[in-house]
């Protein structure tokens, strides 16, 4: 059987970028290593090109082990996306907190990446398995890398452990599945479990796997690690984290449980339901009381996550759609919150809510960047987390779960208390400090260019809704 | 003869012992350990499952091989963070490592 | 439709935002004039869609229409009629003199001018679109910056108020949002498009569930007791221009939200509900009139004393006919205009007394003639009389109301009476009696101060010697919806 | 069509005075003269007119009663609801435009001199002006909705005119008072107002006329009656609402002349007049009306009795003579009332204009503070003696014919306990009246001033009105074959007959009255502190206006100020007290929820695993059962 290998061409890409920045950061000197992170941004961007180009591509690889789609290539670009940003977000504030590791940053990022847009493509429980922990230990290092070593240290140990405690629990599933559907392949499992088979063991494994995957996309109660690790890993990988790793988490969730509901969907549905309501409610009514801003928007992170999940609820063309144009979206609001945050701590600022007082005073358009990210994550037009909500309570009214829909908008409406508190320190209050601070020009760039494209796709997001819709129809 | 589900019954012990000393014991390489026989309690079942379910196919147990490699870089990694907390914090009790939480 | 006047009344604000983020901070007497002419640019094409709107075909004139998301079947659409026009006009007016009311700004003048002409864009968004869709979107960009003005430009607890007043008005909408996404869902059109969801036939509990929704969202924005709380908060900690907007234009928004989305679409919902809005909002006119009364603070008087008008309108929605609801507009571009007059005045009064205490007054009119008469016509128009266009609208309400709920009526007309009370009371306390030698040394408005004052005035006597300019237009926009879907309530109770 | 400039151009009868106010208000305000001589030209373009249509009536016989002109523009058209502006020509507006222009011509002639020297000049003139507008308006009008709106007016131009010197606080709380307590009757005014046109379908007064005359539904044209009714009750200061009446006194004199004792006042009885078929359409409602203008006549003129203020005792008089036409118009003769409206507005105008004469050179307000003025000032002693005498209704001065009318009215009718009630009450007044005079124009100085006869300006619109208040009443005599009563009139005109009983014993009355001032004033024969010493109880509750001022005051301070505070409280701590408690809870919810958090990973192991177990335990049930 031939192995067309150019579906796997962005991989391999990565994969190669992964070990050649490796190589030459042993080469550069650790003072210049800037180039390296630019070097490695302008590959990534390459990789991103190439995804672009293969939206459509169709295909498996080697046995069914590895599936190519427009999902997993949509979530490849949603991946590879957050990847260069982070890496240009944080080049300056690993150069200045964890100096002579940037090559060392910025090879983990890319492998973490490579471990990111295997997973969404992984088609056999093996290569998800091993995609997957290979994210989580490149993150493991990355977080480990902090800024104040002891608390990136503890962030990193806790992330570690408790990652291993899921994987094994993950597993474990996995195994208690492959006994019952006689197979690895993903596709094989489930259409095995779209049967309707309600073998003890199967939903045993299937409950397993669901705690596992929740673990990655931080959904309640198996969140309990992301405010910890958020907070203290350097804030460049916590951007990465909070948004690739649970993009590229969701993607594998889906594709595994978009064939297996259909069949017991009475059996599978009131568990997401009710874990779904519990990770937007905990997390916006937590994210309340947070003093500190990582922290505070990694209780959102949940509360996103549940949103995200909406879109698995409905279940439907409609709410994957919604559900990837939400995650694209997420990344970016994300990204620029995070972005000014890195900026901020560049210029010496804290990372308590209270030390952005006056922040529009000392630098307008960070404020400005801030105010229009966590809007847009409050799902406020016209920024285009409003689209992305809209789309999701569009998606799960049409399944009937109106109730949901009061909740989830109920809960959004809590999240604009604190992401407003944040706007209230920003705006209301009077700096600390009076000096300006510098935004340096990739940054500048990067932040203007979030903040735009969230502006753009809340006024005119016809372009990403066409293209979700394309992609969720891979299910349907 | 011993059967699948004795197999499965040991694995399911193994598990649960690894996942209470995870829970319980306080030092960090201890849990590491523990982790480590829960990976073990997986192997045995996808051993097992292949052994007893799908005799010609021996997805199982490459499968197995695959979570020994990726066990030991994560036991790797982990230690690697141990010491430098234990350098810092002269013990890796986890009960101390709360400096993050709330 | 060659000229989109329309997207141009919507853009010009946008501009204006557009150029003033060049224009350096420490211009701040460019910025002003930047805003005013954009705001001054809306006024003028507002006045062009007025007059060329053409009564004799009537329903939607301009009509703008560019799909905008191809899967959810959202499209950009603008368009006016007799009930939106007016209320154009309304925000306007009252944006325009905003800005002239703000002339005296010194702090965050660049700033201060984006949020405010951002707000504006949406307010104006909202009037003009014809898309579910856009309406909330629309919406929704005006209650943001107007966290921000309060926040930062206010006074008087505005953390507080600002976080009240947003989430307040985010809670409305979010009632209103379900009820989009059901309506969407239940015609399975693809659309949302207000003129085509309201030729639809819905179920009876499909309608009863959507208006209780809407009745509840909307009544946030109006707003409705018992969630009127923000408002009077909200007003006393902006600043005035935003005071201004504020109650002179947003709150209508759920008044029209509720004619336009409400009564238009779900007409046997709002039969179901009405007599519930007609109980609530007598509690609006008298409660609020009443507590109005103990107020000491000038704009927690003008707060409360909007409550209480706002439940006038909700009195002509209750009614269902097209006399009552025609007034129900009138009240809303009428109370618009009156309040955006008190508040100016009030601002000014602060801005050169830094108090607003009632009990620190007296006297005003010797050192301050102009703003004593002025207040004393915003005043008079807020007690209703003869001469000011306020008491057509009510008029209209009344009598409108009257064959539907004479008794609720008859307390709601009690309203104006207690309205008399407290308006002349703080009229009496504020500008008459002896002199005080304290505010010598305030001066008069004058100059570019005077040009909201005298518009807005202007604007309350023309129209009350000639409302019908207004009340035939809007009767123009109310009478085929009517006719077509409410059938006539039956003259009842008393007779 | 009748040829007539005034009818051509009625509306710019109520037009030139807001023209005038405009002008005035807007680019002569700098320029004192300039601004009386607007407002009075203005006042002189209106008289003419009026003069031209009283002419056509008076000569022509062709507008009458039942023949009136109409002329009406639609002023706003909407479905449901059709206005008009416009004019309604008939001897009974005819007569009140008259009497409207031509005082108010004499009272601005008159304040020239009056406010000569006062700062607000200009504005006085644009207040007086917007006045004459709005009650022009009121007279002309064609239908309840125009009345309506400039009975609102008139009340602001009252509301701006009491308020003139706004800097005392007397004047700031009397014009409140006025305008809130006109409120209150025009709450009532405007109900009544609606339901018939939601019941007619027209505001009409012809239309609802017809509609009135062909109705039966007895109920509702007496609640309709009584509704409107009510704001007349205000207005004219009738009983319980005339609490306004004498604290407008604050206002400049000529002011109080005008407007609350010769025209704005008698607005009330005016439309009365106009609506006459409303209230006689239901017996229930015309009775009510002849007995609250009987008792308010006899109430104001108890107090009157006590008081001491010139003004006030005049305003007193006002109400009780308001309360003599309200009457007269219950008790069924449109005639009588208006009658008594016409000659009442010219003594009683004379009298204010007397009085502010007085207090022009005396600057003193008190009665016995006053005493032996008319030595000092001829023209306005003897100008105020012709009209105690008139209002006394000593013939045949212009009081006597238009009161004796009123008496003969209510003993024709029957109604017998009005009849006593009334001649008490015009002893009463002829007693009060000639206290006042007695005390202020003679007798000795009581304290030092210095007293000096007005202008010319003042003193001779005093001689014209005083002209009026002697001749004035011949109009209405009996003895006229084309009196007063053959032109306004309700139905079909009918010839009064001089009914010399009535006339000889309410003449009597009206001497016994004066006598009897004159013996307690004068002579001293009877000391006035001994009665009062021993009617101690009596004498303070009216001189104390009956406590009616007090009861509001108390209502207002302690009922309607208590429940606007109970109802601030409840809503700062209930209605936003939940608002809080909600957002209270919710941040509560997360203050603790955040404690789970407890940063021991072992804790978060442990809330995994147990989340996996509770999943399995809710799985088990339904799955083993499918299973079997």
């Amino acid at each position: 059987m031939a192995i067309n290998f150019s579906l796997i061409i962005p991989e391999m890409l990565v994969a190669g970028l992964g070990l050649l920045v490796m190589i030459i950061s042993l080469l550069v000197p650790k003072d210049q290593k800037k180039g390296l992170a630019y070097f490695t941004v302008f590959g990534l961007i390459g990789v991103l090109v190439v995804l672009y180009f293969m939206i459509d591509a169709q295909g498996t690889l080697f046995n069914g082990m590895y599936i190519v789609d427009p999902f997993g290539s949509f979530m490849k670009i949603l991946i590879v996306l957050s990847s260069i940003m982070a890496i240009i977000l944080g080049v300056e504030y690993v150069e200045k907190f964890i100096t002579g590791f940037l090559g060392e940053f910025c090879f983990f990022v890319v492998f973490a990446t490579l471990g990111m847009i295997t997973l969404v493509s992984a088609g056999d429980f093996i290569t998800l398995y091993v995609a997957l922990e290979l994210m989580t230990i490149s993150f493991i290092i990355l977080v480990g890398f902090g800024k104040n070593i002891f608390r990136a240290s503890e962030a990193a140990i806790k992330y570690l452990l408790l990652s291993a405690l899921s994987s094994g629990v993950l597993l474990y599933g996995l195994t208690l599945v492959y006994g019952a559907a006689k197979t690895t392949s993903i596709n094989g499992v489930m259409e095995y479990i779209a049967q309707g088979e309600t073998a003890p063991i199967l939903v045993l494994g299937i409950i397993f796997l669901i705690s596992g995957f929740g673990f990655k996309i931080s959904a309640v109660p198996f969140h309990m690690w992301t405010p910890d690790v958020y907070e203290g890993a350097p804030t460049p990988v916590t951007a990465l984290l909070s948004v690739a790793s649970k993009g590229a988490a969701f993607g594998v969730l889906l594709r595994v449980f978009m064939h297996a509901l259909p069949g017991n969907q009475e059996l599978w549905m009131p568990i997401i339901v009710v874990l779904t309501v519990l990770t937007i409610v905990l997390g916006n009514f937590v994210a309340i009381p947070q003093k500190n801003i990582k922290r505070m928007l990694a209780f959102s992170g949940v509360a996103q996550a549940g949103y995200i999940l909406l879109g698995l609820i409905a279940f439907s063309t409609v709410g994957v759609s919604a559900a990837l144009f939400y995650a694209m979206i997420y990344v970016f609001c994300n990204m620029g919150a995070f972005g000014v945050i890195i900026a901020f701590s560049q210029a010496g600022g804290g990372d308590e809510v209270q030390d952005y007082n006056g922040l529009w005073k000392r630098s307008p358009f960070l404020a400005a960047v801030m105010l229009a990210s966590l809007l847009s994550l409050a799902g406020i037009p016209p920024l285009a987390g409003f689209v992305g909500k809209f789309q999701l309570f569009r998606a799960i009214m049409e399944q009937g779960y109106v109730w949901l829909v009061f909740v989830a908008l109920g809960m959004s409406m809590v999240s604009v208390y604190y992401y407003l508190l944040v706007a209230k320190a920003m705006y209301f209050k009077d700096p600390h400090e009076d000096s300006q601070i510098k935004v340096n020009l990739p940054i500048q760039i990067t932040l203007l260019a979030i903040t735009l494209i969230t502006l753009f796709l809340g006024i005119y997001p016809t372009p990403l809704t066409n293209l979700a819709t394309q992609v969720a129809k891979t299910f349907f | 003869m011993i059967t699948l589900n004795h197999y499965l019954l040991l694995s399911a012990i193994l598990f649960c012992i690894g996942l209470y000393g995870a829970l319980s014991k306080k030092n960090a390489i201890a849990i590491l350990i523990c982790i480590e026989l829960m990976l073990n309690a997986v192997n045995i079942n996808l051993v097992a499952f292949t052994k007893f379910l799908t005799p010609g196919d021996l997805t199982g147990q490459i499968f197995a091989i695959f979570v020994i490699v990726v066990a030991a870089c994560e036991i790797a990694v982990g230690l690697a963070i141990l010491i430098a907390i234990y350098r810092d914090r002269s013990s890796v009790d986890v009960e101390n490592l709360d400096w993050l939480k709330w | 439709m060659s000229f989109p006047i329309l997207s141009s009344i919507l853009l010009a604000p946008v501009l204006g935002v557009l150029i003033i983020l060049f224009i350096p901070q420490k211009e701040d007497k460019v910025i002003k004039i930047v805003a005013a002419l954009a705001t001054g640019l809306t006024v003028i094409l507002s006045l062009i869609a007025y007059a060329y709107y053409d009564q004799s075909i009537g329903g939607l004139q301009f009509v703008e229409h560019i799909p905008w998301i191809d899967e959810l079947g959202v499209a950009y659409g603008l368009g006016v009629d007799g009930i939106s026009l007016p209320l154009v006009l309304l925000t306007a007016i009252v944006i325009f003199t905003g800005v002239f009311a703000s002339w005296g700004l010194e702090k965050r003048v660049k700033e201060f001018f984006i949020f405010l002409l951002a707000l504006v864009a949406g307010v104006f968004g909202v009037f003009l679109t014809t898309d579910l869709f856009f309406f909330y979107l629309f919406f929704e960009i005006a209650v943001i910056p107007m966290y921000i003005l309060i926040g930062v430009w206010g006074s008087t607890n505005k953390e507080y108020s600002a976080m009240k007043l947003t989430i307040y008005l985010l809670v409305g909408s979010a009632f209103a949002l379900i009820v989009i996404i059901a309506v969407y869902l239940y015609t399975g059109l693809g659309t949302f498009d207000i003129q085509t969801l309201t030729q639809q036939t819905y179920d009876i509990g499909f309608q009863k569930f959507a208006f209780l929704l809407l009745m509840v969202g909307f009544g946030f924005l109006v707003p409705m007791w018992p969630l009127h709380t923000w408002s009077p908060d909200g007003h006393v900690a902006a600043p005035t221009a935003v005071s201004m907007l504020h109650a002179g234009v947003l709150m209508k928004l759920g008044g029209y939200g509720l004619i336009r989305a409400g009564i238009f679409i779900f007409p046997e919902g709002a039969k179901f509900w009405a007599p519930v809005i007609a109980i609530l909002c007598i509690v609006n006119v008298v409660y609020g009139a009443m507590v109005a009364m103990a107020q000491k603070d000038l704009k927690f008087v003008i707060g409360y004393s909007s409550v209480s008008h706002m439940g006038y309108v909700l009195l002509g929605v209750a009614s269902l006919n097209t006399l009552s609801i025609s007034g129900a507009v009138a009240q809303m571009f009428a109370h618009g205009i009156m309040t955006a007059l008190f508040f100016a005045l009030v601002g000014n009064v602060y801005n050169k007394a830094h108090t607003r205490m009632i009990a620190d007054f007296g006297g005003l009119a010797h050192q301050m003639p102009r703003i004593a008469a002025g207040f004393v016509i915003a005043g008079l128009a807020s007690l209703g009389l003869p001469g000011l266009v306020n008491f057509v609208a009510e008029f209209a309400i009344f009598v409108g109301s009257f064959r539907v709920y004479p008794v609720l009526t008859i307390l709601a007309i009690s309203g104006i009476v207690i309205t008399a009370v407290y308006v002349l009371r703080v009229v009496q306390n504020v500008f008459f009696g002896p002199r005080n030698p304290k505010w010598d040394g305030l001066e008069d408005v004058r100059g570019i101060e005077l040009v909201p004052i005298v518009i807005l005035c202007g604007v309350l006597l023309f129209l009350g010697f000639f409302p019908s300019l207004l009340m035939e237009l809007i009767n123009n926009g109310v009478d085929p919806f009517v006719q077509q879907y409410l059938t006539t309530p039956k003259v009842g109770g008393m007779f | 069509m009748i040829e007539s400039i005034g009818i051509k151009y009625i509306w710019l009868v109520p037009l030139a005075p807001l023209l005038a106010f405009i002008l005035i208000t807007f680019l002569f305000k700098r320029f004192q003269l300039l601004s009386a001589l607007t407002a009075i030209f203005s006042m002189v373009v209106s008289f003419i007119l009026t003069f031209d249509i009283l002419r056509v009536i008076l000569t022509g016989h062709e507008i009458t009663m039942n023949t009136p002109v109409e002329i009406a523009v639609p002023w706003l058209n909407i479905n449901g609801l059709y206005i008009e502006m416009g004019a309604l020509i008939d001897p009974l507006t005819a007569g009140m435009l008259f009497v409207v222009t031509f005082i108010s011509l004499l009272i601005m002639i008159y304040s020239v001199g009056y406010m000569h020297g006062d700062p607000g000049f200009s504005r006085f003139f644009s207040y007086l002006a917007l006045f004459v507008f709005s009650m022009l308006g009121l007279v002309i009008a064609n239908n309840y909705f125009q009345m309506f709106v400039f009975w609102e007016l008139v009340g602001l131009s009252s509301y701006l005119l009491i308020g003139f010197y706004f800097y005392k606080d007397s004047a700031a709380q009397a014009n409140k008072k006025a305008f809130i307590t006109n409120r209150v009757a025009d709450f009532g005014f405007m109900i009544g107002v609606i339901i018939l046109f939601l019941y007619f379908g027209t505001f009409n007064f012809l239309e609802l006329a017809e509609g009135i005359s062909a109705s039966t539904d007895l109920a509702f044209l007496t609640l309709a009656g009584i509704l409107v009714f009510i704001g007349p009750i205000g207005k004219s200061g009738q009983f319980p609402l005339h609490v306004w009446l004498p604290d407008a006194m604050e206002g400049p004199t000529p002011v109080s002349a005008l407007i609350h004792a010769a025209t704005m006042v008698a607005a009330g009885v005016f439309l009365l007049a106009r609506g006459f078929v409303l209230f006689a359409s239901a017996s229930a409602t015309i009775t009510f009306i002849a007995y609250l203008g009987g008792f308010t006549a006899f109430f104001a003129a108890t107090i009157a009795i006590t008081q001491r203020d010139f003004k006030r005792i005049l305003a007193f008089s006002t109400l009780s003579q308001l309360g003599y036409m309200v009457m007269a118009i219950g008790l069924g003769s449109l005639t009588a009332g208006m009658f008594h409206l016409t000659t009442h507005a010219f003594f009683k105008a004379l009298m204010f204009l007397c009085a502010g004469s007085v207090i022009h050179a005396l600057h003193k307000q008190d009665i016995f503070e006053m005493g032996g003025v008319f030595k000092k000032m001829k023209i306005t002693g003897t100008t105020m003696v012709i009209g105690g005498l008139a209002i006394a209704g000593i013939p045949p001065f212009a009081g006597f014919w238009s009161k004796d009318e009123i008496l003969l009215v209510a003993k024709t009718n029957g109604f017998t306990f009005l009849y006593v009630l009334a001649s008490i009450t015009a002893f009463l007044t002829a007693f009060y009246m000639f206290r006042l005079i007695f005390l202020a124009f003679f007798g000795e100085k009581r304290s030092d001033y210095h007293a000096h006869e007005s202008p010319l300006t003042m003193t001779i619109p005093l001689m014209i009105l005083a002209v009026f208040s002697i001749f004035g009443g011949l109009i209405g005599a009996p003895f006229l074959e084309h009196g007063f009563a053959y032109y306004v009139y309700f139905g079909e005109p009918h010839h009064p007959h001089p009914d010399y009983l009535i006339m000889g014993s309410s003449t009597l009355i009206a001497a016994a009255g004066i006598f009897l001032a004159w013996l307690v004033y004068i002579k001293k024969a009877i000391s006035a502190e001994k009665i009062a010493n021993q009617f101690a109880p009596l004498y303070k509750f009216l001189y104390n206006k009956w406590y009616i001022d007090e009861i509001y005051q108390w209502f207002f301070n302690k009922v309607v100020l208590s429940i606007s505070a109970l109802l601030n409280w409840c809503d700062r701590n209930i209605v936003d007290g939940i608002a809080h408690g909600i957002a209270w809870l919710i941040r509560t919810t997360g203050a603790k929820g955040r404690y789970i958090h407890t940063g021991s990973l072992q804790t978060y192991g442990l809330v995994i695993f147990a989340a996996v177990v509770v999943i399995v335990l809710f799985l088990a049930g339904p799955v083993v059962g499918g299973v079997q």
